[in-house]
C-alpha cells in the first residue's frame, strides 16, 4: 500500500484538523450505507501479486509464442527498445495533461511533433493530440462533419469495407442526434468498390467513409472518388493504417478531408487491443471543428518558443454543453510512443518496413494461391493483408494451425454473411519465410487431410 | 534552454533503425499508388534518446515532486504496475486471439468487473470505454436506450448541477440532451428545491458527482436520487471522485443507477501526460443489457481441479460499441495490480487518508484563504486565490508562484461557482512533511500577494520557459513543424 | 548500428581534416595487419538479435520456472519493481564514475547514501563505494591488513567455512605477495569453529577471516573471538551476507575490524552470478588503507552541501605502483540499487525479510530432518541455510529434484572432500509453504525409491 | 537546490514495501545473536522514486549529451541490451544451476568467447574478470605464473611507459612486480633506445596501450614487442583504446601476447556510475592453461539436428580464481547483443567513425589548442589547456567552463606527460553537429580565456552546485550520515 503516514503523523493531523478520528471525518456519509464491508480477496504483497500475474500471464499463448498471422486492425509489429525506454519514464507518464505549460514543455512539444509527424504522414494540414483509438477516430470524423454542416446534411455513407468495429462504434456515436441516416455498408456486397459507393452520394450527404487500405487489405487510388465526393459537396474521409501510408500516396495527395485511422502499427504493442492510439489529420479548413486536444507553437515574453495547448474555446472544459465533443483524456502517451517510433524509424525505416511488409504479404498470397482448396485474388493491389478463401470453416482451420503452433487469420464471416469461409490473413516484418512456409505447409497438410 | 525539435535535428540520409533486407522474393509495386515523397525527419537513436530525455526534463511529474491537482487524483503510480502491464504474457496477445488461447486476460478481466462491482455496489460493468469521458457517453446513451426501450420519447433533458464537471453537459449534448443546470445551496449541495421543481417526466436523468467539485459529499444524496426517480428519471454517477469513497459507502447503495469509473484516477495507472485513460461503466441490474458488449463472463464453471472457462457476453439491447476491441486492457492490468494490493482495508485505507489530507491541508490554509464551503471536505476542497486588500492578484498568479517553489499549481478557475477557485487535491500518497511544505508555501504565497505582488504577477521565474502567449498560438495557429527542405519550398 | 554520419557529413568532415579518405587515417598501421577480415557471423538487425537472444534466454530454466532452493553465496529474493525503475534511467546508468562533482552530484549523493546504509548494516564506521563482489572484497581485507602492517606480518588465517569461491580469490591476489602463508581452511575440518581457529593465530597473523551466517549458514557470536584475535594484535575480517544483518548483531559490535561481503541480496538479480556487489567497511582507524573510491560530505564556495569523490591520492589514477590497490572501477549501479532497496525496505522491511528466511529455513530444517535418510544438524544457530546430509549422491538427489521442478542445494562435496553427501539449502522469503512441502514430499519419494 | 538524504527524508514507522507474514511456524531465534537496533532510515515507496529522480536530474550522462571523456570510450549503449540482459530467460538463473538448465547462458558465453578472439586474433579468452583493473591483474599474474612455470625466477620488472593508465603500474605493484617506466619519443612513441637499453633477463615484460593515452597509434608496435621478446619478456595489452582497433588491426598479429578488453567500453555496455565494468581477458594458445577458470567450452559438437552441449573447462596451470562464480554474466549478454548487430563491417565501422571523429575535433581546435604531438590521431587526441598569454587559466577551468555550455569536460591532467592535459574522445556516436557545437564551444571558451579569464576560473555558473571544497573533504572525512535519533546520542 502506498498511504505514507505513521501513526504518530495521522494524530498530529487530526489534532491540527480538530476532529478525533479519521471516522469523523465521514459523519457527512449516510450512516446506514457507511463503511459497507467490501467482500475483496485478501491483499496480497507486491511480491505475491507479482507472482500471481505472472502466473495469469503465463496461462496466456502470445504471438511471442505462436507464429501469427493475424491483423484486421492490430498488427504485429517490432518495437525498437528505445521506445519502452522513453516512454518507462516517469517525467513523461506520471505528467497530467498540459494545462501548465511552464512545466509542461515536455510533453507539449512531444505532441507538437506527434501532430506534424501525422500531418506530414497523411498529407494533412494538421493533426490533433489523438483520439482513444481507431475507431472513435472515425466516429469523430463523422461528428466533424455532423458539426461542419450543422447538422443539415443528414447522410454518413460508409463503404463496406471500413472496419466492421469501427463502423459499429461511429453507429453508436451517430445514435446520439436524431434523424441521421448511415448506409452504403450493406455487408452482403463486402467487397463493393469506391465506385459502387457514388450512387448513394447525394446533396444530403455529410461524409463519405471509406478505409485505406481497406478492411480487406486493399489499397485503390481514391483521387477521382474524392473529387466525386466533393462535387457532391460532401467530406470524405479516409480510415488509414499509418505504416501503409508510408509506402503509399497519402489521403491529402489523394484530395481526402480526413484521414483518421488507428495509430497502433507505429510502436505500441498488442496488448489485448489497448491502449492504442486514434490518428485524426485534416484540412485547414476544418482544424477548428476538429475534437480534441491541440498544441500550438508560440513564445514567450522574450521570444523563446514554447508550445500551448490551444484552440481551447473548442472543448468541454470551457464550452460545456456546446463543446463539438465531450473529449477529455487523449492518449498522450501513445502518441509519444508513435513519435519515438517515427522518430527511430524515420523516412528510410517506416519506408523499409512498410515494403517489408509488402513484399511478405505477396508472397505469402502467391504461395496460398496455389494450395489446392485455397484461393487468393491477387489482381487487386493490396498491402500486407489479403483474403483467403477457404475450402472450410475458418474456425476448423484456425484450430488445425494453432495445433501447428500457428495464430491463424480472422474469420470474415464474424462480420459478413457472405464471407462463410473466408479467412483475413496479415504479414508484416515479424514474419520470416520461414514462419510463411510453416504456415503454407500447414495449410497443405489440412488440404490433404 | 529550448530544445530543437526532431525535424531540426534530421539530418538527410541518417537511420535510427535498421530492419532486415527482404526474405522473399520482390513483388511488384503499384507504382500510381506508391508514395513519391515522404517528408519524416531522420534521426539516430542517440538523437532521439537524447532529444526526448532533454523534453522529459521539461515536464513536472508525480514522480518529481507534489501535484495537487483538484479533480484529477495525481496519486503514485505504483512500480509494480508498469511491470506487470509489460509482462510479455499480456503485452503479445492480440485481441482477435481465440478465446482458449487468452484465458489469462480473461480471467483478468473478469475478476476486475467483479472487484468494480463489489467496490461500487453495481451489478454488472463493462471495461470498454477508454476513458471518464466516454464512460459518461456511455452512461447516458444506456439512459436513452432505457428510455427508448420503454417507449418513453418525451425524455428529452439532462440535469446537470452548476458545480459539474464541464464534460457532464458536453456528453449530454452529444447524446441528444438539452442541459438544464440545476444550482448550489449554500452549503455546496444540489438546491433541492430547485431540483424538485425542475424534475418532471420530460427529465431522462441526472449527472451528479459525489463528492462534488467543491469536494464536499452530498449531504441529501439519498433524497435527491429519490426526487429523480420519483419522477421517472435515472442518476448518472460522475466517477471521478470515488477516490472519496472506496470502503466508505457505494455509490449504488446511495441510489445512483449508472456510474462510470475512472481507472486512471483513483486506481493509479498513470496519466500519461493526458492518457491514455479507462472508464469501465457500471450499472444496476435492470440496465446491464444495454451495455456496449462484449463482456467477459465464465462460460463454464470451474471446480477443485479445472480454473473456470471465461468468454464473451453481448449484451441483448446493447448500446452498441463504443470502441474497437475490449477497451484499455493495459489499464485494467494496473488497475487489477492496485486493487490487489490493497484488498477492502486497503481500499477504505486510500479513501480515508486521501481525505485527511484534503482536511489537513484545508485546515492549515483556512484564514489565510477563504473557503467559500466551508466544511468538512472530502478528498479535495476548493479555496479563492483572490484577496480583496490585495487588487491585481489572481489565482493564476497564485498557481504560477507555486512552480518557483518547486510544487505543481492546483486546478483553478474551477468549479466555476467559485470565485478565482483554486482546487487542491492532495491524494493519500504524500506524506505530512510534503503537506507542509506545501501549506507553508501557500502561506508565504499569500503574504506575497499582499506586500510583493508582483512576484505573483510574473511568475513562473525559475522555470525553463516564463507565461506563454496563448492568444498568438491560437491566432497564428502554428500546429505542425516541418523540415527545413519542405519549408523552402 | 549507432553510427550516425550520413556520406555527405562523412566527406566534409575529411575535408576538413585534410584526408582523401578514412583509410588514410589508419596508415600508421603497418600494412600487412592492417584491415583484417574478421570472421564473425552476418549483423542482425535489432528486430533478428532481440528474437536470437530471446530464444537463447528461453533455452535456460529458470528460478521462475524452478523452485529453488539453491544459495551459497547467490540468493533468490524478491527485487520490488522500484528498483529497477530507478536502475533503468540513463541518467544514472549512462553516467560515468563521478570525477566531475558538479555535474555528478546525484551518483555522488546515491554512493553517500549507500556508504552511509553499509556502514549503519555492519556497525562500521565507514563503507566504501563498493567492489566487485564477495570474492573480491575478502581479498581486498587481506590487502588492506597486509598494508596496514607493511608487509611485516605474513600470516593469514582463514576458515574453512568461508566461501570456498572466496578463499580461492583471496589465494590469487595474495600471490601476488611473496613469503605470506594462508592457512587455517583446511577443508578436511569443514566445520571447525571460530575458537579451532585460535591456535593458528599468532603474532605474525596479520588477519583472520571468518564468515558470518558462514557458508553452511551458521551464525555464532564473534565477541570473545574478536578479543583473542586482537590480543594477537591482528585484524578480523568477517564476510557477511548483509541480508542476515537485519537480524543478527553486526560484526561492528562484535568488534570486527572489517566487514566484507556479497551485496546481491540486497535487490540484485541473481543474473547467472554478475554483475553483484562487493561490500566493504571498516573501523575508523583503516578507512585511509582502505581500497575503492569514497565518497565525502563537502560544500562549494556558497557553502551549499555537496558531495565529491575523496581520499583519492590512496587510488592508482594518482599514487600509481604505490597506489594500494589497481582497482578503478566500481560497482556504482549495483550499490545504487542496494541503496534503492534498503531505502524502500527500510528498517522494517530489512528486518521483515530476514525474520521469513529465517523462520522458513528453520520449518524446511525441521521437515527434512524427519524424512528417513537425511539429516540435518538443529542444534547450532543457523540463518536461512543449512547442511543436509543425504542418503546418496547430491547430484542424482538434484537431478530426481530438477524432474519434480526443484533446483535442489549445493553440492558440498565439490568443495569439501569430507562433505560428499552433503547438500547445501537455502531458504528465502521466495519459498512459499507449498514449495517446501513440494521438496519434502520429493525427498520422501526419493527416500523410498 | 540540494536534495534532502534518505536519512532525512526518514520517519519513524514508514514502511516502503510490504511483504507476506510468515506462513509456517515460527522458529525461536537465538536472542542473544539477535540485533537490538538497525538504524536504517524508513521511507515510503513515492519518497524513494521522487529521492532518486531529483538525484538523477543532478546527473549528466551519455543519454543526456556529449561526454567526451579521453579514455574512457563513452559512447551510446544501446537500449536494446538493457533489454536483452532483462530477459527473464536470463536474469533469473543462478550461478550454480547444473550446466544442463543453462544451455543458453553457456552458448552466449562460448559465442562471446570466440567473438573476442577473432576480434582481437587471441587463442583463448576467459570472461571472469570484474573490470579492466581486473583483467590487467589476471594479465599480469599470469605473466608472473608463465615465468615461474619455466623457472625462470630472475624476473622482476614491469616496464610501463610513461603514458600508461595509471592502473598499468598499480597493477604491476600489487602483482609483486618493480616498475620501471620507459619514457616517450618526440612522436608520442616508446623511446626504441630506452627501451632496448632497459630490457635484460631481469624484465618479466611490457605493458603497452596501443593506441597510446596519447591517441596514438605506436607506430614501431611490431619492433617494441620484438625487443621485449627477444629480452625472454611479455607483452601485455592494455585494452582500454581497443575502440580504435576493430577491424582495423589484431593486437595478436601486432605481437601482443596478453590483453584486457573493457566490455563497458568498446563493447557498448553501461558504465553505470562507475560500474560495472567488465574486462575479459585474451591469450595466445602458449598461455591458455594459466587462465583463471572455469571457461566455458563445447562438451559435446553440435549437428545438423541438435545443438552442442556447453560446459566448463579447468585450465590446468590457472592462476586461479580472480573472482566469484563466472563474471559479469548481465554485461556480457549486453555485449554479445552490440557484436550481433554489428558484424565484421559494423564494428570495422565503430573504429574509423570513432577515428574520424576525433581528427574531426582535432582538425576544428587545432590552431587554439596546442596539440604537442600533432599527427593523425586514432580514437582520441591531446591538446592543453592552457595559453602562455593567458595567465592564471588552467586546464581545468577549460573543464569547469564547458559545462556552462552543457558538455561534459573531458579527462583532465592525464596523460601526465602533457602539460595541462585536455584528453578528448568523442566515440562514433555522435553527430557532425554535435562535434560542431562542441568545436564552437571550445574556441569561444579559448576567446573567453583571454578576454574574461574570471568567466573560467570562477566556471561552473550554471550547474546546481559550484565547485566544492575537496581539501575540506579530505580534512574533515564525512563519509556517511546518520539517522537524527542516532546523531543526538
Amino acid at each position: 500500500m502506498y498511504t505514507p503516514h505513521t501513526d504518530s503523523e495521522r494524530e498530529e493531523m487530526l489534532k491540527v484538523i480538530g476532529v478525533p478520528s479519521i471516522e469523523s471525518l465521514f459523519e457527512d456519509v449516510p450512516a446506514e450505507y457507511r463503511f459497507p464491508r467490501l467482500n475483496l480477496p485478501e491483499p496480497l504483497t507486491e511480491m505475491e501479486v507479482a507472482a500471481q500475474l505472472q502466473e495469469l500471464a503465463s496461462i496466456n499463448e502470445t504471438t511471442r509464442d505462436l507464429i501469427c498471422f493475424l491483423g484486421a486492425g492490430a498488427y504485429n509489429h517490432y518495437v525498437p527498445a528505445a521506445v519502452d525506454a522513453i516512454l518507462r519514464r516517469g517525467e513523461f507518464y506520471t505528467a497530467y495533461t498540459p494545462y501548465q505549460p511552464e512545466v509542461s514543455q515536455g510533453t507539449l512539444q512531444a505532441i507538437f511533433e506527434y501532430q506534424s509527424l501525422i500531418a506530414n504522414l497523411t498529407g494533412m494540414d494538421a493533426s490533433n493530440a489523438s483520439h482513444y483509438d481507431g475507431a472513435t477516430a472515425t466516429a469523430e470524423a463523422a461528428v466533424l462533419a455532423y458539426h461542419h454542416f450543422r447538422g443539415k446534411r443528414t447522410r454518413f455513407v460508409v463503404s463496406p469495407s471500413v472496419n466492421p468495429q469501427y463502423r459499429a462504434v461511429l453507429r453508436t456515436y451517430m445514435n446520439g442526434y436524431e434523424n441521421l441516416e448511415v448506409i452504403g455498408d450493406d455487408t452482403n456486397h463486402p467487397f463493393a468498390t469506391v465506385e459502387d459507393l457514388l450512387p448513394l452520394v447525394d446533396p444530403n450527404t455529410a461524409l463519405v467513409v471509406v478505409q485505406y487500405p481497406d478492411f480487406f487489405g486493399r489499397v485503390q487510388d481514391l483521387t477521382r472518388f474524392a473529387q466525386k465526393v466533393h462535387e457532391a459537396g460532401a467530406l470524405l474521409a479516409v480510415v488509414v493504417n499509418p505504416l501503409a501510408l508510408a509506402l503509399f500516396k497519402s489521403p491529402g495527395e489523394m484530395g481526402a478531408d480526413i484521414a483518421c485511422g488507428e495509430g497502433q502499427p507505429l510502436g505500441i504493442p498488442l496488448s489485448y487491443g489497448g491502449p492504442y492510439l486514434g490518428i485524426f489529420a485534416t484540412k485547414k479548413d476544418y482544424v477548428r471543428k476538429m475534437a480534441g486536444r491541440l498544441v500550438g507553437e508560440t513564445t514567450d515574453k522574450e521570444g523563446r518558443r514554447g508550445y500551448v495547448l490551444t484552440l481551447t474555446a473548442r472543448e468541454q472544459h470551457i464550452r460545456r454543453e456546446k463543446a463539438t465533443s465531450n473529449i477529455c483524456t487523449n492518449q498522450g502517451l501513445m502518441a509519444l510512443a508513435a513519435t519515438v517510433y517515427m522518430s527511430l524509424l524515420g523516412k528510410t525505416g517506416l519506408r523499409q518496413v512498410a515494403e517489408l511488409c509488402y513484399h511478405k504479404a505477396h508472397y505469402t498470397a502467391q504461395q496460398i494461391n496455389q494450395i489446392p482448396g485455397f484461393e487468393v485474388d491477387l489482381k487487386a493491389p493490396f498491402f500486407h493483408e489479403f483474403v483467403v478463401k477457404c475450402p472450410d470453416s475458418v474456425e476448423e482451420i484456425n484450430e488445425y494451425l494453432l495445433d501447428n503452433g500457428i495464430l491463424g487469420g480472422y474469420d470474415l464471416g464474424n462480420d459478413y454473411p457472405h464471407l462463410k469461409n473466408h479467412m483475413l490473413l496479415a504479414v508484416t516484418e515479424m514474419n520470416t519465410r520461414e514462419d510463411i512456409e510453416i504456415l503454407c505447409e500447414a495449410l497443405k497438410e489440412y488440404s490433404h487431410d | 534552454m529550448t530544445e530543437p525539435t526532431i525535424y531540426e535535428l534530421s539530418s538527410p540520409g541518417r537511420v535510427g533503425v535498421r530492419y532486415p533486407q527482404p526474405d522473399v522474393p520482390l513483388a511488384e509495386l503499384p507504382q500510381d499508388l506508391v508514395r513519391k515523397d515522404l517528408p519524416l525527419p531522420e534521426l539516430s537513436e542517440l538523437n532521439v534518446i537524447r532529444h526526448f530525455m532533454h523534453l522529459s526534463h521539461l515536464n513536472y511529474s508525480i514522480d518529481s515532486g507534489f501535484y495537487p491537482l483538484g479533480s484529477c487524483t495525481m496519486k503514485y503510480n505504483p512500480k509494480i504496475n508498469e511491470e506487470m502491464a509489460r509482462l510479455p504474457g499480456f503485452a503479445y496477445t492480440h485481441p482477435l486471439q481465440p478465446i482458449e488461447t487468452v484465458q489469462g486476460n480473461l480471467a483478468l478481466m473478469y475478476e476486475l468487473q467483479e472487484y468494480l462491482k463489489e467496490i461500487t455496489g453495481f451489478d454488472a460493468v463493462t471495461l470498454q470505454p477508454a476513458a471518464g469521458a466516454q464512460g459518461e457517453f456511455t452512461g447516458v446513451m444506456i439512459i436513452r436506450a432505457y428510455h427508448k426501450s420503454r417507449g418513453d420519447t418525451k425524455r428529452t433533458k439532462i440535469l446537470v448541477p452548476d458545480s459539474a464537471h464541464g464534460t457532464n453537459p458536453a456528453t449530454s449534448a452529444m447524446s441528444g440532451y438539452e442541459v438544464v443546470h440545476i444550482p448550489s445551496d449554500s452549503r455546496g449541495n444540489v438546491d433541492i428545491e430547485a431540483l424538485r421543481t425542475t424534475c418532471d417526466d420530460t427529465v431522462a436523468g441526472l449527472m451528479l458527482t459525489n463528492p462534488n467539485t467543491l469536494g464536499l459529499f452530498e449531504e441529501q444524496v439519498v433524497e435527491v436520487n429519490r426526487i429523480v426517480h420519483e419522477a421517472g428519471g435515472l442518476v448518472y454517477g460522475d466517477g471521478a471522485n470515488l477516490n472519496a469513497l472506496l470502503g466508505i459507502a457505494r455509490p449504488a447503495d446511495l441510489g445512483f443507477d449508472i456510474m462510470h469509473i475512472n481507472l486512471h484516477k483513483t486506481f493509479s495507472t498513470p496519466h500519461g501526460g493526458g492518457g491514455p485513460g479507462s472508464g469501465p461503466v457500471a450499472v444496476k441490474g435492470a440496465f446491464k443489457e444495454f451495455l456496449p458488449g462484449p463482456i467477459v463472463e465464465v462460460l463454464e464453471e470451474g471446480d477443485e481441479e479445472l480454473p473456470p472457462v471465461f468468454g464473451f457476453y453481448q449484451p441483448t439491447q446493447s448500446i452498441g460499441r463504443v470502441k474497437a476491441f475490449h477497451g484499455h486492457f493495459g489499464m485494467m492490468v494496473r488497475a487489477y495490480t492496485y486493487i490487489s494490493v490493497h484488498g477492502a482495508d486497503g481500499l477504505r485505507k486510500v479513501s480515508e487518508y486521501a481525505v485527511l489530507n484534503a482536511n489537513y491541508l484545508l485546515a492549515r490554509m483556512r484564514g489565510t484563504y477563504k473557503v467559500p464551503y466551508d466544511r468538512i471536505c472530502k478528498h479535495e476542497f476548493v479555496v479563492e486565490g483572490v484577496w480583496d486588500d490585495a487588487p491585481g492578484v489572481h489565482a493564476l498568479d497564485v498557481a504560477k508562484r507555486l512552480m518557483d517553489y518547486n510544487f505543481h499549481p492546483p486546478t483553478n478557475y474551477f468549479p466555476l461557482i467559485v470565485r478565482e477557485a483554486l482546487m487542491i487535491e492532495p491524494t493519500e500518497t504524500e506524506t505530512k512533511q510534503t503537506l507542509d511544505r506545501f501549506a507553508d508555501v501557500m502561506l508565504k504565497i499569500a503574504e506575497e500577494a499582499h506586500q510583493q505582488p508582483e512576484l505573483l504577477r510574473e511568475a513562473p521565474h525559475s522555470t525553463p520557459i516564463g507565461r506563454l502567449d496563448e492568444v498568438k498560438a491560437a491566432k497564428e495557429l502554428v500546429l505542425c513543424c516541418w523540415l527545413p527542405e519542405q519549408v523552402k519550398n
